[in-house]
């Protein structure tokens, strides 16, 4: 990432007004070059995601700069700015803010936490302008809280639950034990996947609630060792599922009951001991998936990245690339900036399969704004000495294999009216 | 030391000043690199700052859970509005009632500790709010807030005023800062601002003066609560939703070192100043580093050894020492003892 | 969400018993790790009525260096380096457990000079100076080794997992546990049996009389306060291999750490020792019932506690409450 | 500068000079200068807070003053940490006797032992001064009474080895019999060469048991001379002390 971009405002004043007197003293009558296009870009640096948020922010830049390496967009170049949502949603709230009134960005990009996500989307639609909702995977961001100017580009918790459930009950048991998080995501997830085990006739016997912040999880471990269930499906998020995973992973329980996790976010395992990486999880995209494209796509993040600690892309920098160029080439196909206009072209966004390196084409919901992929079923790799190769894909499923059905009922869209016009 | 006297005028010279700088500051924002939404927080952290040095600097109680009151007002506020379909000033008196109603009940086991035990009281009950604040989703939105409020017009009856717009916003919050400023400065000069002073200087002596020391404190407490409740409702309009991140442990100790660093235990502007150095430095630091917490601990660190009274005590001495210049005084030597 | 079951016949009282049975076990293993948690911040608070809320930040410190230590990064740093690592796991976690807290100590000395200018002033600037510090050094830690999640690597002798009772209970645990004991007692016999212990009990209750006595009890408040940072750093190195290790872990110990001080009465030893092993039982047996109001259990544990008993359990008056 | 009285100009153990205090904004002190020589004791009088507490803890370097030196044998310790103080010989008898109540008796003895350039207190020294001592070490001092207490608050003082002791109100609160003890005890330690500066509200029995006086009013000494003097002086002694004296 370059820092110049976090002093882009103010460096911004610094070059107009060099280019003014140069221009001046030059007595050109050359035309100043078209204002570029900002980006505001919004994901963490600090709190609980701030890993995830860098390697969001690492993929959406790679994008830009792809663009700008081309001449930018509609002959506009692209510039961004920074500031740190610290993963607190009343910051993301004010930070929106000021991106829109003092750095006049022209679209907000980037969040992992669902929270902040759904504060700046408020301030966006407030204004008018388009946001891109990377890596945030709760259901409610493409289902109660979805908005005209937010799209969705991450797979979310039904989705995941959906490729899992059906395939963990058929071949390990129907006695399931939920251990879900006491907080709006873990509940939600939770909810789905319930749904989902009833429907391919498991049974939950319990749903072990764990507060948020949690961080000894013995005596959920010692009640499910009593109850000794077939299935463990754990929503647990952050910094919880962290301890989680340690603690499992130490008394060798990831072995003794088929676990179902959620995602995981590259970020957040990478580094880690495999054997904490037990248990069945979703995720959108994988270094390792055998497709055309994939080897060039790590050259490029290398290339891009010699410095990083993480080696190669995960799922994270992935959907922060994708959402950005898909951006960038809606604004392109529109012909514009408008919002509506590029609002449209993004409502109707198809992507090739071979294109997007993923096993199915993958397309937006007009109705949810949520992009609708392929999701595949990853569990840890003991098999390989590669301290980057992690995950072993277990099964993919199609975008309507896996489809959040329940988010069109709950998605109600503002009217095109009711967003203010904004061409930035 | 922050001492009252008794007589003190209605609007004071500082007073004049710090309202003018309230009221032009749409006009100027813009040239300044700063931006009107800027403004709307800072104005709505001055008035929870000031209402809350009341408690920590007034009347020497620190309380580092007053998120809380904070945070019950904000949902207060959100819950009025989604629920009661109530107007703007409805509202806002509703998030008041509800911050008045949360911290009047904490203060009841409050009210008869004392310094560390009484700061890890309000410290466990905030905890508690913001626990339920996450647990009560149902009520609350759980951790992803009070969503979809909306700025309200304001009834005037015969005509309305959208705050739709932050410009419009802003002025609704700067007046109300200014009532709640008038209404502080004459309560902090009233007999019942003499009393809390006199808690803080020695509550043992202030209970054979024969105040009522338990009832002072819970006062105190609830109307610092009530002021906080209303700042709460005020950040959910400007947000258009309320989070429970505001009653963390985190946001409660952001604001106990906003009145100090400005120099709450010496002045009534302290808390002003401290409110405006946290949230430039915070805006101008945080475009420029992501470790800007790095920088602004360390200017703390340094304001706590070098010149622990804050800004406005350090600000204070400045004008003391030119004046004994002034005067030809020689200073005296020697250390200090309390 | 399993209720609690009615106790209607033996055999149903005999079968929440041996459910009860483990969960309290874990209770106590819980409690002895808060009360190590605890034991650095009661030392501080107790000798020089300082409210150290860095603790936390000093607790991630240790933790981290311990890890630099245990796995430093030495691919390219010749035969000594090499030569290290190719010592036996426990020994480099040996020599962590020793070297890590000693450097965070003098961090803690670094601390104890800034707060000397706070002494003889308002309790409140210590404790915020310390709150400061604890910003500054999650700040320096997030910048030195990044946000992410980080791993401290356990010896295999303490690690694994064994089964009693058809249930599986982790050897590291009750390596920790053990640690823990083993921690309270040293610092009780430091406390009880040392002249420093005398002079440190001495110049808490009252610390003008001590510096009369000829004791330079600045000297001696440096070495207390960096004894009390070692401790934190010893038990984030115990701890983090459960909890995790990221910048932001301190916060995770120093509330509970607060917590139990004011609960066993600040100033008293055994009062922490009795304070983290409740928080530890509350938690564990919340856990086990009402797993949703684990958390939270501490802070009723608390206003009730001190709603009835005003100063905690062995509490005395102390200069804070003024 | 306060009239000289029968001191050694070149043997001052302690010599105060000019020294003005504060507590907090209050003035406590107004120039105060008094000396103390080798193997001398000195009564300092004078009522209820005329300051005499506030010049011992100047000497100590507990309250420093703000102007004024204080020298003691030899050293300019006006600005010295109160435990350089105490190190180099001045040892304090305080008048709430400040025992560390959590401590075993022979704890706060321990506590107090240290060498000097003077000569060395041991133990059994304390013992031959307060025969009731040697029963008293395994006791918790918490249990004491007041007269035990001062017997280990001295005893404390004294294995610090110091050149010069100070007393504050060494008979307050103690019954006569006791009174008398600690009289003799000092009067043996001036004996043992050990200079001494004693604060009394008891203006007669100090004066029995030093050699000179000085008296302390609002901050500022009044008098100065030997004691013997104030002791046959009915009259002046009551004017500079009050009816009681």
């Amino acid at each position: 990432m370059s820092t110049t971009t976090k002093q882009r405002s103010i460096l911004n004043r610094a070059l107009l007004a060099g280019t003014a007197i140069a221009g001046l003293a030059m007595g050109t009558s050359q035309t100043l070059a078209a204002d570029p296009i900002v980006i505001g870009l919004t994901s963490d640096s600090s709190g609980q995601y701030a890993n995830s948020g860098a390697s969001d922010r690492r993929g959406m830049l790679m994008a830009i700069d792809e663009f700008n390496a081309k001449g930018g967009v509609l002959g506009r170049k692209i510039e961004t700015v920074h500031i740190d949502t610290e993963t607190t949603p009343a910051t993301g709230s004010r930070v929106a803010e000021r991106m829109i009134s003092r750095d006049k960005v022209g679209y907000l990009i980037g969040a992992v936490s669902s929270g902040v996500a759904n504060a700046i989307s408020q301030v966006a639609q407030k204004h008018g302008v388009i946001y891109l909702n990377t890596n945030s995977s709760s259901p409610t961001e493409s289902g109660a809280n979805c908005h005209r100017v937010k799209f969705v580009w991450d797979g979310n918790g039904a989705n995941f639950a959906k490729a899992a459930v059906k395939n963990t009950i058929a071949s390990y048991g129907k006695n399931v034990i939920q251990v879900t998080n006491d907080y709006g995501w873990g509940h939600d997830t939770s909810a789905a996947t319930k749904a989902l085990i009833e429907t391919y006739g498991g049974e939950v016997s319990d749903d072990i609630l764990v507060p948020q912040g949690t961080r000894d999880f013995t005596a959920v471990l010692l009640k499910i060792q009593q109850a000794k269930p077939d299935i463990v499906a754990a929503a647990v998020g952050g910094d919880d599922q962290k301890a989680l995973r340690s603690q499992v992973a130490e008394l060798g329980m990831g072995q003794d009951y088929a676990w179902i996790n959620n995602q995981q976010d590259w970020p957040d395992v990478y580094g880690l001991p495999k054997e904490n990486l037990f248990g069945v999880f979703g995720t959108t995209w994988y270094y390792g998936l055998d497709l055309p494209g994939v080897d060039e796509f790590v050259a490029q993040y290398q290339e891009a990245y010699p410095d990083t600690k993480m080696r190669v892309p995960g799922n994270v920098f992935y959907n922060g690339y994708w959402a950005t160029r898909s951006l960038l080439e809606a604004i392109e196909a529109a012909g514009t900036t408008n919002n509506h206009d590029v609002i449209k072209k993004l409502e109707q966004l198809r992507i090739p399969a071979e294109v997007r390196m993923q096993h199915d084409d993958a397309y937006m919901n007009p109705n949810t704004h949520q992009m609708q992929q392929t999701v595949y079923l990853a569990t840890a790799n003991t098999g390989s000495d590669d301290p980057d190769d992690l995950f072993t894909i277990v099964s993919h499923s199609s975008p309507e294999a896996v489809a959040d059905t329940d988010a069109d009922a709950s998605c109600k869209l503002e009217s095109f009216e009711d967003t203010p016009v904004n061409q930035p | 030391m922050l001492t009252t006297k008794g007589k003190a005028p209605i609007v004071s010279r500082q007073m004049l000043v710090f309202f003018a700088i309230l009221l032009s500051y749409p006009l100027w924002a813009d040239a300044a690199g700063l931006y009107e939404y800027l403004g709307i927080e800072i104005v709505i952290f001055i008035i929870y700052a000031l209402g809350f040095n009341l408690l920590l600097g007034y009347t020497g109680l620190p309380s580092f859970g007053h998120g809380a009151y904070f945070g019950v007002g904000a949902y207060g506020y959100g819950l009025a509005q989604l629920y009661l379909d109530a107007g703007f000033i409805p509202g806002l008196l509703l998030a008041m009632l509800a911050g008045t109603v949360a911290s009047g009940l904490v203060a009841l086991f409050l009210s008869h500790r004392r310094g560390i035990y009484f700061a890890l009281m309000t410290i466990a009950f905030g905890q508690v709010f913001w626990f339920l604040a996450i647990k009560l989703r149902g009520l609350t939105g759980g951790e992803d807030g009070l969503l979809n409020i909306f700025r309200p017009d304001i009834d005037f009856g015969l005509f309305q005023i959208s705050l739709k717009s932050n410009f419009a916003f802003y002025y609704a919050v700067a007046l109300i800062a200014v009532l709640v400023t008038l209404l502080l400065w004459r309560l902090v000069h009233s007999p019942f601002g003499m009393a809390i002073q006199a808690v803080r200087m020695n509550e043992t002596r202030a209970r054979f003066v024969g105040y009522q020391v338990w009832w002072i404190k819970w006062t105190v407490f609830t109307l610092s609560g009530a002021i906080a409740g209303l700042a709460g409702g005020l950040l959910n309009v400007a947000q258009e939703s309320a989070f429970p991140d505001t009653m963390s442990l985190h946001a409660s100790g952001l604001i106990v070192m906003m009145v100090l660093i400005g120099g709450g235990f010496v002045s009534f502007w302290g808390p002003v100043v401290g409110v405006i150095v946290y949230y430039l430095a915070r805006d101008l630091l945080g475009s420029i580093t992501e470790a800007w917490l790095l920088w602004y601990g360390l200017l703390f660190m340094a304001v706590m050894m070098f010149s622990p009274e804050g800004f406005a005590g350090g600000w204070g001495k400045l004008v003391a020492w030119v004046r004994r210049r002034k005067q030809g005084e020689v200073l005296m030597g020697g250390a200090q003892n309390d | 969400m399993s209720a609690i079951q009615p106790v209607l016949n033996e055999s149903l009282g005999m079968e929440f018993v041996t459910n009860l049975l483990p969960h309290l076990i874990n209770g106590l293993a819980l409690g002895l790790l808060f009360a190590l948690i605890a034991l650095g911040f009661t030392l501080i608070v107790s000798v020089m009525e300082v409210i150290n809320l860095a603790h936390g930040s000093l607790f991630a410190l240790g933790a981290y260096l311990a890890m630099v230590i245990i796995d430093p990064s030495l691919q390219n740093a010749g035969p000594i380096g090499l030569w290290y690592l190719g010592l036996p796991h426990l020994l480099r976690y040996a020599i962590a457990l020793i070297v890590a807290p000693a450097l965070v100590a003098v961090v803690g000395f670094g601390l104890e000079l800034c707060l000397r200018r706070t002494y003889g002033k308002k309790k409140e600037y210590g404790l915020l100076l310390t709150f400061g510090a604890a910003l500054v050094l999650e700040e320096a830690i997030r910048l030195t080794w990044g946000p992410v999640e980080q791993f401290l690597s356990v010896p295999k002798e303490i690690s694994g997992a064994f089964i009693a009772n058809g249930l599986i209970y982790s050897t590291y645990r009750i390596y920790a546990a053990a640690f823990g004991i083993f921690a309270i007692v040293l610092v009780w016999l430091f406390l009880a049996k040392t002249p420093y212990g005398a002079i440190i009990k001495a110049g808490a209750h009252d610390s003008e009389m001590v510096r009369a006595l000829g004791i330079n009890l600045p000297r001696l408040q440096l070495l207390v306060f960096g004894l009390g940072a070692a401790l934190a750093a010893i038990a984030g190195i115990i701890l983090t291999p459960i909890w995790g290790l990221r910048p932001h872990v301190g916060v995770d110990a120093v509330i509970p750490a607060f917590l139990i001080i004011v609960l066993g009465g600040i100033g008293s030893f055994w009062g922490a020792v009795l304070g983290g092993l409740l928080v530890g039982m509350g938690v564990a047996i919340t856990g086990a019932y009402a797993s949703a109001w684990s958390l939270l259990s501490m802070y009723l544990l608390l206003i009730l506690v001190l709603t009835f008993r005003a100063r905690g359990l062995f509490g005395k008056k102390t200069a804070l409450e003024a | 500068m306060g009239p000289h009285f029968g001191a050694w100009e070149n043997d001052h153990m302690l010599n105060v000079k000019d020294i003005s205090a504060f507590y907090g904004e209050t003035q406590a002190l107004f120039g105060v200068s008094l000396e103390v020589g080798a193997g001398e004791s000195v009564a300092l009088l004078g009522a209820n807070g005329a300051g005499k507490t506030t010049i011992l803890r100047a000497i100590l370097g507990l309250t420093p003053p703000r102007q004024g030196s204080i020298s003691f044998d030899g050293r300019d310790v006006t600005r010295v940490p109160t435990h350089e103080i105490a190190k180099a010989g001045v040892g304090w008898v305080p008048d709430d006797r400040r025992i560390f109540p959590s401590l075993k008796v022979q704890t706060n003895l321990n506590l107090g032992r240290k060498k000097t350039r003077f000569r060395s207190w041991h133990e059994k020294d304390c013992f031959e001064l307060f025969s009731a001592l040697e029963y008293l070490l395994d006791r918790d001092c918490e249990n004491l009474s007041g007269g035990e207490m001062q017997m280990v608050a001295i005893s404390r003082a004294l294995l610090g080895s110091p050149g010069l002791i100070l007393f504050d109100e060494p008979s307050q609160g103690l019954a006569p019999k006791l009174v008398q003890d600690v009289l003799n005890a000092i009067v043996q330690l001036k004996n043992e060469g050990v200079s001494v500066l004693v604060v009394e509200q008891n203006a007669l029995a100090a004066l029995e048991v030093t050699d000179r006086v000085y008296v302390l009013d609002k901050g500022q000494i009044i008098y100065a001379g030997a004691s013997s003097n104030l002791l046959d002086d009915t009259a002046l002694r009551r004017t500079l002390l009050g009816a009681a004296a």
